[in-house]
């Protein structure tokens, strides 16, 4: 490298917009307002596109220090960042989704009275997102993780004064701990074990090591314990449960946090952690099942949901279940390539399902919408191509990561059928409630021609006429034809196993030990990749017999199926259950025991006694300041002698 | 030539009887005295201790008791003065209005 | 045996404790402060017999001819009488007294218990005035600039203390005026 | 030399030292009756003697066969103290002052002083300033507003002028470099350019100035005698004291007087040197006659003030000692030091 790339910018761009509009912001004009946050976010981008052009591939691990924060015996974190294929692409990921978001809020967001603080926050999470990906070690990654985390808190929360707004942020936070918890349990082991936290330094001493066979060993532990980090951060079983809540926040933000980029951030992070997670099998296990599970567990919620969020919300833990089940198998390639290729249509779904809210006057109930194909075309149209795109069907975007993904948890050394079974099906229900929710908002009739009742003011998008449901501007629609675009071509990168190639220095020669094996099975390929195709256009087709062709068949089913449809739509109680089995104990704990237990009585008893006693004391003890000069003189003359005696004794003993 | 100790004894005598002083005088005229007594006692062993381990030092320290002595003498005369002036006696044991 | 140095020691020791004690057994304090004035001279003899010359004779010059002075000044200017023998502290007696023997008496038994200390010698140490003068003015040069400080708040203190209050701004006015 | 034979010497040079010391006292008492009788136009003392020569031996005998009074409600121990504490340590300054040059008697070097202290003159001002508590506490014990507020002056004004008497000194000390008074004269001696003696007085006038200011007030005298102002304090601390004590505080002051001239001719008029030091059967006795005559000139200038100047007030002396001597002393030091130093 012969010059700096002044890759320090990126993040501090973003970060210099939300400092420039959270203090300035409240007296500016929103056109100020806007300017500011599309610039930074828009410099971040365009300083990254000139990274991704200057840089070459030989220059990669691209290392840059900025300053030194802490440097305590040999252990040292400062703020430095690393730059290598799988950050670039994060980083192209992270900074031209954001921006296009950022566009878009712009229309979306306009009429809402806190628009400054919305910019402020949205460019705030960028510059954590940033730092997180960026960082060249686990502490500043971790610093990056809790501020995201931070920001999407306050995104969710955005409308604080709503209950439930407030409520989910809070949800968010929380389960968001107990996975920060495992997380940084993983950074102590790595600390007394590797005594740095420096991804080049830990992984180096990791390297050597061989796998671990025996089941369970230390870097099982670490793999497990990050893992139990990336769980909370991108909303797998058990700690799922926030994101579906988070979409109370303002649609961009679904997008945005809970789409495209913050909740990769776990697939990020043990992408990252490969080395350590490769020489882990348990591990690797753990991985694969968990987003198996979540894959398929979510996707059955999202066949019942009618809120159109709350089903791209669960479409979206599914398909990060996906993505983990990728990494699992040791495909780490495939997952990061899911984790682009979604990002693109999931945030285009959730723009486009932000552009259909924001046509029908804030009413986010599916049953209310129908037939909005001729009033709304430019968003039934992006729509229409992710949802292609998400049902994996050729040449859209989302073919080619999921089938990478399929293939490779059928043929991966550590995958096995029983996963590619599991991401068929998977793939099947997500083809068949992706198309369900868009045959439910845009064919048939529209149901909401007197919506006139939306109690959503506070979004703030209820200045337009309301009854005739209207296309968005074009500043709303432009960001979701370019994601359009991306979704419709952006999985020609993996075309002949392109990106996996790219990827390959950060991930090794494994990926192309597999790709060799890859040639001699190519049979069995072309016929798994014809298999999930065909899983995809019968999940179109189901949802086209059920919605289109015969309306009245779900219902039907649903009460054919009865207590089995309830769970379903009741999203299988597991917020009852969390509530029952952690929630109502916590809180009945913390009253008895915490509150009136311990605080009440030994915290507030202690210290009142001690209180009362030193007052007692101190009422018997005040006697001693007699105000006589010869007392006070007595008192330091017998003070004085056993001072004496006791350094006397110390002299002699 | 005579031993260290006998100055220590002679020094801590003359310490202890400052103490004494303080403990049993109700005049604050004498009592400052014994102040200045325990003083003295203590500039004996420092002299003493001088002489013994030959460090001149000792010596200084005997001139920056004396000056702080007499900064101290000073301004409580001074304050006794003043005490008078208000109180009328110079009797500690009926000056004793600060206590709780 | 008795050596003259040991002699000259006895007898200034003998002033010494006879004055100390006197100063606690008179109740005049006019006795006291001459009592206390025999203690200081005598320890001037000591210092001298230390070697200590100069400090013996800053010892007279400034404890007896200065601050001992202020003492019978201030002694004469109030007017003190002979003290009353107020029970004012029962602490005094009851802590004071006993700690401040136990403490004296650990104290002398350590002295004692160490008397194969060395002797010291009459004249052992320079004590003379130059040797002392250029300790104090390049190694202590800066304790005792801050000495002279202490001294100068010292009389500011005492003068301020010292003098009677103006009994109305007008009155003092007047005062300056005449 | 054997330790017998000096405190032999020790001994008779005291005794020698006392017998003249008091004897110079005396006389010093009849001087100033006669030069203040002739300044004011009389004669003095005529009667007793040939010009009234016997005069102090008759004062003595008065003094001594007089009626010892003693008041009533006077504090007995400090009243009888008083004066025996300011004639002796008056009398003990004179210890360490040096005569002459030593003289060679049985091949032993013996001094014209009783002891010869390195610091001397540290100890002349400390014996000084103990001497204060002979008039403080006279003032105090006689138990009469009139001496208590002639021994609170006293007190005071000698506490207030003893540091313009150190500080003026130090600039003679600065340029001899010791606190021997043997030393100090000997740096005195020899020429400027052959003629001029080689004295401090040409070289510290301003220090000379305040030395003798100073030590008028340190010796009580006018126009410093505030303490035993007749006109406002009857006679001051020892208004109550009669015959034997009221003559030690007589011989005390005198003696200081005494004191005081032979530290001005020491310090700052080149001690014993003088003229005539070639003829060589007069050489032992050349130094004490130039050192007596110098005396003298400084007794005789002290009686000529006292005939000539008034006195001063209370606070024009405190305002003097105070505000004009002690900044001119310190700016004397201050000067000498650059001096020397350059």
């Amino acid at each position: 490298m012969t010059s700096s790339l002044n890759l320090w910018l990126i993040p501090t761009l973003p970060l210099a917009g939300a400092a420039i509009n959270g203090i300035f912001g409240k007296k500016s004009s929103r056109t100020a307002v806007s300017t500011v946050g599309l610039f930074f976010s828009g410099a971040a981008f365009a300083w990254a596109l000139s990274v991704v052009l200057r840089i070459s591939a030989a220059d990669m691990p691209y290392q840059e220090y900025i300053a030194h924060w802490i440097r305590s015996g040999s252990f040292s974190a400062d703020f430095a960042l690393y730059l290598d294929q799988l950050s670039l692409i994060m980083l192209m990921v992270v900074t031209g989704v954001g921006f296009l978001i950022h566009i878009y809020s712009v229309g979306y967001m306009w009429d809402d009275p806190s628009y400054y603080r919305f910019f402020a926050y949205l460019n705030l999470f960028m510059f954590f997102m940033l730092t997180l990906i960026l960082a060249n070690n686990y502490l500043l990654m971790f610093i990056g993780w809790e501020g995201v985390g931070l920001a999407s808190y306050l995104l969710i929360g955005f409308w604080f004064t709503k209950d439930s707004a407030a409520a989910a942020g809070k949800k968010a936070f929380i389960v968001n701990r107990i996975g920060d918890f495992g997380f940084l349990i993983a950074l102590f082991l790595i600390i007394q074990n590797y005594h740095s936290l420096n991804f080049t330094q830990v992984f180096d001493q990791v390297r050597p090591l061989a796998p671990e066979t025996a089941g369970a060993g230390l870097l099982t532990a670490i793999g497990i314990l990050l893992m139990v980090g990336a769980c909370g951060k991108s909303a797998q079983i058990p700690l799922y449960v926030w994101l579906p809540d988070a979409m109370e926040g303002p649609t961009p933000v679904s997008a945005l946090i809970h789409a495209a980029t913050m909740v990769t951030a776990g697939v990020y992070m043990v992408s990252r952690s490969h080395v350590i997670f490769e020489r882990a099998p348990s591990a690797l296990m753990v991985v694969a099942v968990i987003g198996t599970l979540t894959a398929l567990f979510a996707a059955t919620i999202g066949i019942a949901q009618t809120d159109i969020k709350k089903v791209l919300a669960y479409s979206t833990v599914s398909q990060l279940g996906y993505m983990f089940m990728a990494c699992g198998v040791g495909a780490f390639s495939a997952g990061v390539f899911h984790l682009m290729t979604h990002a693109f249509f999931k945030g285009l779904l959730f723009l486009a399902a932000g552009s259909v809210i924001h046509a029908v006057g804030g009413e986010q109930d599916m049953r209310k919408m129908g037939g909005l194909r001729s009033y709304i075309p430019w968003t039934f149209m992006t729509m229409g191509i992710a949802t292609l795109a998400i049902a994996g069907i050729w040449p859209f975007a989302g073919f080619w990561s999921k089938d990478e993904i399929l293939w490779k948890a059928y043929s991966s050394e550590h995958g096995s059928w029983v996963f590619w079974l599991i991401g068929v099906i998977t793939a099947f229900i997500t083809s068949f409630y992706m198309f369900r929710l868009l045959f439910m908002t845009f064919f048939g009739d529209y149901h909401g021609a007197n919506v006139d009742e939306h109690g959503r003011g506070s979004h703030g998008h209820d200045g337009h006429g309301h009854g005739e449901p209207h296309e968005s501007p074009m500043v709303m629609l432009v960001p979701l034809m370019i994601l359009a675009l991306l979704s419709l071509f952006g999985g020609l990168v993996g075309y002949h196993n392109g990106f996996e190639h790219f990827l390959e220095p950060v991930f090794g020669s494994g990926a192309t030990a597999e790709a060799a094996g890859e040639a001699a099975n190519s049979g069995t390929e072309w016929l798994l990749m014809g298999i999930s195709v065909l899983v995809a256009f019968s999940g179109a087709g189901l949802a086209w017999l059920l919605y289109i062709s015969k309306p009245y068949l779900p219902q039907k089913i649903a009460d054919g199926l009865g207590s089995f449809y309830q769970a379903v739509v009741n999203k299988y109680y597991v917020d009852e259950l969390y509530a029952k089995l952690f929630v109502k104990p916590l809180i009945d704990g913390s009253t008895t025991i915490l509150w009136q237990g311990i605080d009440r009585k030994v915290i507030d008893d202690t210290v009142n006694n001690a209180a009362d006693g030193a007052r007692h004391v101190s009422d018997e003890v005040r006697h001693m300041q007699s105000g006589n000069l010869r007392s006070y003189a007595g008192w330091i003359a017998a003070g004085s002698a056993v001072v004496i005696a006791y350094m006397i004794w110390l002299g002699v003993r | 030539m005579v031993p260290l100790s006998y100055y220590l004894v002679l020094s801590g005598f003359l310490f202890a009887c400052g103490v004494t002083g303080f403990l049993i005088k109700r005049n604050i005229i004498t009592i400052f005295m014994s102040i200045e007594l325990m003083l003295n006692g203590v500039n004996l062993s420092f002299v003493a201790f001088a002489a013994h381990w030959h460090a001149l030092a000792g010596q200084i320290f005997v001139f920056f008791v004396m000056v702080v002595a007499a900064a101290e003498s000073a301004v409580g005369l001074a304050i006794i003065i003043a005490v008078y002036r208000t109180r009328e006696t110079l009797n500690v044991d009926q000056v004793n209005l600060l206590k709780l | 045996m008795l050596s003259v140095h040991l002699i000259l020691f006895l007898v200034f020791g003998a002033v010494c404790v006879a004055g100390a004690i006197n100063l606690l057994a008179q109740t005049h304090p006019i006795n006291s402060a001459l009592s206390l004035i025999a203690v200081m001279a005598a320890l001037a003899g000591e210092y001298l017999l230390l070697g200590a010359e100069f400090v013996a004779a800053v010892q007279v010059i400034v404890y007896a001819g200065a601050i001992m002075v202020l003492f019978v000044f201030v002694i004469m200017l109030l007017n003190a009488g002979v003290e009353d023998r107020t029970k004012g502290s029962r602490v005094a007696v009851l802590f004071g007294i006993p700690g401040m023997l136990l403490a004296s008496t650990l104290v002398g038994w350590v002295v004692l218990r160490h008397s194969g200390t060395k002797a010291v010698a009459a004249g052992a140490l320079p004590g003379d005035p130059r040797t002392i003068g250029q300790m104090l003015f390049h190694e202590f040069l800066l304790p005792f600039e801050i000495t002279s400080v202490l001294i100068l708040i010292a009389i500011m203190g005492a003068v301020v203390l010292a003098s009677k209050p103006p009994t109305s701004p007008a009155g003092a006015l007047a005062r300056k005026a005449d | 030399m054997p330790i017998w034979l000096y405190i032999l010497a020790s001994v008779i040079k005291s005794a020698v030292l006392l017998f003249v010391l008091l004897t110079a006292v005396a006389y010093t008492v009849w001087l100033e009756r006669k030069v203040v009788g002739h300044m004011q136009n009389r004669w003095g003392p005529t009667r007793v003697g040939p010009f009234g020569l016997l005069q102090p031996a008759a004062d003595g005998i008065k003094f001594l066969f007089k009626e010892d009074l003693t008041p009533p409600h006077v504090y007995k121990p400090l009243y009888i103290a008083a004066p025996l504490i300011a004639v002796i340590f008056a009398l003990t300054s004179i210890a360490v002052i040096p005569f002459g040059n030593s003289i060679m008697i049985g091949g032993y070097s013996i001094p014209f002083q009783v002891t010869d202290v390195n610091t001397g003159l540290l100890l002349i001002l400390g014996v000084t300033s103990i001497g204060v508590y002979g008039v403080a506490l006279a003032g105090w014990s006689s138990n009469n507003k009139y001496s208590l507020l002639g021994g609170l002056r006293a007190s005071a004004q000698m506490v207030s002028y003893e540091i313009s008497l150190g500080l003026s000194l130090v600039g003679v000390l600065i340029l001899s470099g010791s606190f021997s008074l043997r030393d100090i004269v000997n740096s005195q001696a020899g020429h400027f350019w052959g003629f001029i003696p080689r004295w401090n007085i040409f070289i510290q006038p301003v220090g000379f100035f305040c030395y003798l200011m100073a030590a008028y007030a340190e010796t009580n005298r006018i126009p410093f005698d505030l303490p035993e102002a007749e006109t406002e304090l009857v006679a001051g601390y020892h208004t109550e004291y009669s015959a034997m004590k009221f003559a030690m505080f007589f011989m005390a002051e005198y003696a200081n007087m005494v004191t005081v001239a032979c530290l001005a001719t020491l310090l700052f008029f080149g001690g014993w040197h003088g003229p005539i030091t070639n003829v060589k059967i007069l050489q032992p006795i050349m130094p004490l006659f130039w050192f007596a005559a110098k005396i003298f000139a400084f007794l005789f200038l002290y009686i000529w003030v006292r005939g000539t100047l008034p006195r001063f007030r209370y606070d024009q002396l405190m305002a003097f000692g105070w505000k004009f001597l002690l900044p001119l002393s310190l700016v004397n030091l201050i000067a000498t030091s650059i001096a020397v130093a350059w």
